[in-house]
């Protein structure tokens, strides 16, 4: 990302450790997390080293840690992240502590995501081709249980579309008093879509609007890359920076940039 | 007093056990343990038409479906973990290429009840997971009802009975008691929902050594119907103390089968012409091996089994 | 970054998370690692109107019921599983003496799908156990329904969630992490279906301990409100690789409780003057504990976690 | 018991002994049993040492054993029957199994058993009044799951009653066809009742009748020691005695006859 290493240059820090910085805020201290892999894996590790000491980590292997692996993992399997880990049960072990409503939030990744929070891991486009993707793992359930969701993705019109075309992962359907309809539980449902531009928040009403423009980004630009009419809060601020301490966190767990270019 | 072995080679397991047409289960400890050993070997012997059942298996579902061997997909993701889309499967979905294929998509936590139903033998379990998503709607094994006891909309996911289990395991006895530690899945409920099971061990051990610890025995041997010695089978996956995962061997892999006959001349070089799996280390190169080998033990604390 | 200690004694951690009217889990290893010490401490601190739950506890619920702690009790078995009846719980059911309990019947199969339902976080589990039994008619929280899979008929058994689980483990750390082995019973389910759970320790380890095993990990600590350094509090029931069942105990218990005024000797003797297990112990004796010991240690063969 | 004392100076085994050899022989080889204590857990324990050496015992603790414990035991928690066991499970592993069908026989004991082989340890009689018993533990499941049941209890005209007061373990109802109307497993429900003076079997309609009669005991004293009008086998036998291999292997187990008086 050529743009991320401008950033850099002149701001001090990437489009990616700004999303980092913001989905590490997105944890309280002493709160169960549905940890993904990446930018969501390293805001975990974040959050643990700064203002949430306290928060746990869950893992659909079943494994549950208090002290995070901090070496580099591809895959939630990697041996690293099963050494040392306080709990090693089994994928139904911590899918039942998210089914009962303990989970505080998940982190979800997505092909494309909508004016509802609903997210397809199912079926991609690409020059009007259905392209099959891998499909749910365990986001499907993330999404209809975990008290808060927090989608990270690429700001892109192509992938911030009007209405999914398959929901992987319900988020508000098409509004308000939908999840509820569907059966999900009351306290559960997208709270947060952080994108390499902004960060979206959801209204009483369950559509998603601006909350705040990532620093040098414009409204504009915001709306020119969202597939629907976004919606702008009435008071839109900046996005916070990372702060030193995030920064000095990130790097030192990430030092070559790999998962922050 | 003491049962019959069951072990055999990795070639006869399959040629006994997993006929065409079978529902298989590969990949219960998700990306740890996969049995790419067996995998392959049914490549090898041509099977047909199989049901492959599992919440994901990283690179061997879409090595299996581009080999021909599968009719039916039952899974929760299927792809290449550490670098996103598998080939494969998406020209067996978007073109029929090699064969048509049936994908039945589920999300992990309803694939881990489809089997943990199975284990309790209960024809059914609920849940509030899959509701209003598009694969309650598409997939017919996730049925919506109204719980008996709260009158809530719920999703009952059918139990799943796989013909056969192939689990890797990290030590078993020749009857088929195994260990298996570190990332455990859906590896008890895959067992016990299976009809029968063939375990792949990294370690033959005498049953003392399994009873030395019951808590650790997942598989219980007289659900066992044949065991097979092949150490680094789980191979590009990892093995908790055994060996790590091969990060590089998934990267290749995603780079050379993004064309039909790039896939094809990798089938040809790493399971047609590696007609075993001493062929496939040879291929692999000494250096790597080495690579991937335990840089550290770490040896769990005894429990004490005394009294 | 490290949690605070949840390390709290036995007086304190009942007082602070067992307030009367509570509904309590015990027993959930069914003969082994019964939490005696603190069922005594209940009675001492005169707890009333308990519901306790568990699949069997052996002599304990007798010993509470007889008490006047207990006003329900929901259990598949109440008694002295190696001399027959509890006189305490007889003279409850049949006399109200001490005072009137209400009994909700459950088999071990249902028990533990009550428990399993409320640790899945799930209103009810099918089963077609107690199928054409009383218990089924006589337990509201055992009713029939149709599989909405397969039209059979089964039992919706609804969750339980005790307000408390008091687990007896033989190791644990300060922050509640604890290592549990041998007799399982419904221990994993009962700590996740409990709204907060006390662990009471044979030892307290360092957290590297636990974490050396993850997998033998069966109470995560998060969800522990505290920790008990209580050795021997299981006594009479056995601790795996710590220390006997004491039968004898079991079989005086049975002579010295079937008239009402020898239970108020034995419960002022053994619980109520006994203010701590100090005074238990001297009571016991030391010859009597020196013949419970572990005679013989058997470690588990370890498990490997490096990589 | 007087009588089994006589027994052993006059037969050369106890009562005791000439059940537990017969329920031995109700486990074939390579059978999965779940395992009571006290007579069953001999007669399992014999089985394997004769005729069925590839049988497993389960216990409701979540244990399965392939080479049981050999030391008395007086509960299925007991030390000596954890260690060395083949696994060590919870208890809904082993409930799992029985209700897949998987477990071919069950021993069970009981306050009362009754014409159809239903079973009360709940509620038990003594001079007209109620007393409460221990209840089902997991007498219930195995009743109602296992592939077959077989019960084991002294011969008593009060013990062996026309209908049960509280049916805790389910036999056959009331007669034919009535597990399958309950929604019971089709292959399912008891197959014998040991007493100390015969074993009953069941026919069609579900209705006991004595198959064998042990020797030396009369058909007469059978029926004048049960509680309804008991059907007699066309052709009634004697109740094989234990053999000296069934004897030996009992005594080596049970040298004081502890669980055998």
């Amino acid at each position: 990302m050529a743009r991320s290493e401008t950033d850099l240059a002149t701001q001090g820090y990437t489009f990616s450790e700004l999303m980092v910085a913001a989905a590490a805020r997105e944890i309280a201290d002493g709160e169960l997390v549905f940890v993904g892999m990446r930018l969501p894996m390293l805001a975990f590790l974040v959050a643990r080293r700064t203002h949430a000491p306290g928060a746990v980590g869950l893992f659909e292997n079943g494994v549950l840690r208090e002290n995070p692996a901090t070496e580099l993992l591809y895959t939630m399997g990697d041996p690293p992240n099963l050494r040392g880990a306080t709990q090693c049960g089994s994928m139904l072990d911590v899918m039942g502590l998210l089914q009962q409503g303990r989970v505080d939030v998940g982190f979800l990744g997505a092909a494309e995501v909508d004016r509802f929070g609903n997210l397809n891991t199912t079926w991609g486009h690409r020059n009007k081709e259905m392209q099959r993707l891998p499909g749910s793992g365990g986001a499907g359930d993330i999404a209809c249980l975990a008290r808060r969701t927090v989608v990270l993705l690429a700001h892109d019109r192509a992938r911030l579309c009007d209405r999914v075309g398959h929901i992987t992962s319900p988020g508000f359907g098409t509004g308000e008093g939908w999840r509820r309809a569907q059966g999900l539980p009351a306290a559960s449902g997208p709270s947060a879509i952080i994108t390499t531009l902004c960060v979206l928040r959801f209204g009483h009403d369950g559509e998603a609007h601006v909350a705040s423009v990532h620093p040098g980004v414009s409204v504009e630009e915001v709306l020119a890359n969202t597939g629907w009419t976004l919606r702008v809060a009435d008071e839109l601020i900046e996005t916070s920076p990372p702060s030193h301490e995030e920064l000095r966190v990130m790097r030192e767990l990430d030092p070559n940039h790999f998962w922050t270019r | 007093m003491t049962a019959e072995s069951k072990l055999l080679t990795l070639r006869d397991a399959i040629s006994r056990h997993v006929p065409s047409g079978s529902m298989v289960l590969l990949g219960a400890q998700l990306e740890q343990m996969i049995p790419f050993a067996a995998g392959h070997e049914m490549i090898r012997q041509s099977r047909r038409d199989l049901t492959l059942v599992g919440p994901i298996s990283d690179i061997l579902f879409d090595q299996m479906i581009g080999a021909g061997c599968v009719s039916r997909v039952m899974a929760a993701w299927v792809g290449n973990v550490s670098a996103g889309v598998g080939y494969c499967f998406r020209r067996a979905v978007e073109r029929s290429i090699p064969r048509r294929l049936e994908v039945v998509d589920y999300s992990n936590f309803t694939m881990a009840l489809a089997l943990h139903a199975g284990a309790l033998g209960v024809p059914f379990l609920p849940t509030y997971a899959t509701l209003g998503s598009d694969l309650l709607k598409k997939n017919g094994n996730l049925r919506e009802f109204s719980s008996p006891v709260s009158e809530e909309k719920m999703v009952a996911v059918r139990a799943l009975r796989p013909d056969v289990a192939i689990l890797h395991v990290q030590r078993s006895d020749a009857q088929g008691n195994a260990h298996i530690w570190g990332s455990l899945g859906v590896a008890a409920d895959g067992a016990r929902a299976a009809r029968k099971i063939i375990v792949v061990a990294e370690e033959i051990v005498e049953p003392s050594v399994i009873a030395s610890d019951p808590n650790r025995t997942l598989v219980p041997g007289f659900l066992v119907a044949a065991v097979v010695h092949e150490p680094g089978g789980a191979h590009p996956s990892p093995v908790q103390g055994y060996y790590g995962r091969d990060h590089a061997f998934f990267a290749e892999y995603h780079e050379q089968t993004r064309r039909l006959e790039d896939f094809e001349d990798w089938l040809a070089r790493w399971v047609v012409q590696a007609t075993d799996r001493g062929d496939y280390w040879k291929q692999l190169g000494p250096g790597r091996v080495e690579n991937l080998a335990v840089k550290e033990h770490a040896l769990s604390a005894p429990a004490d089994f005394g009294y």
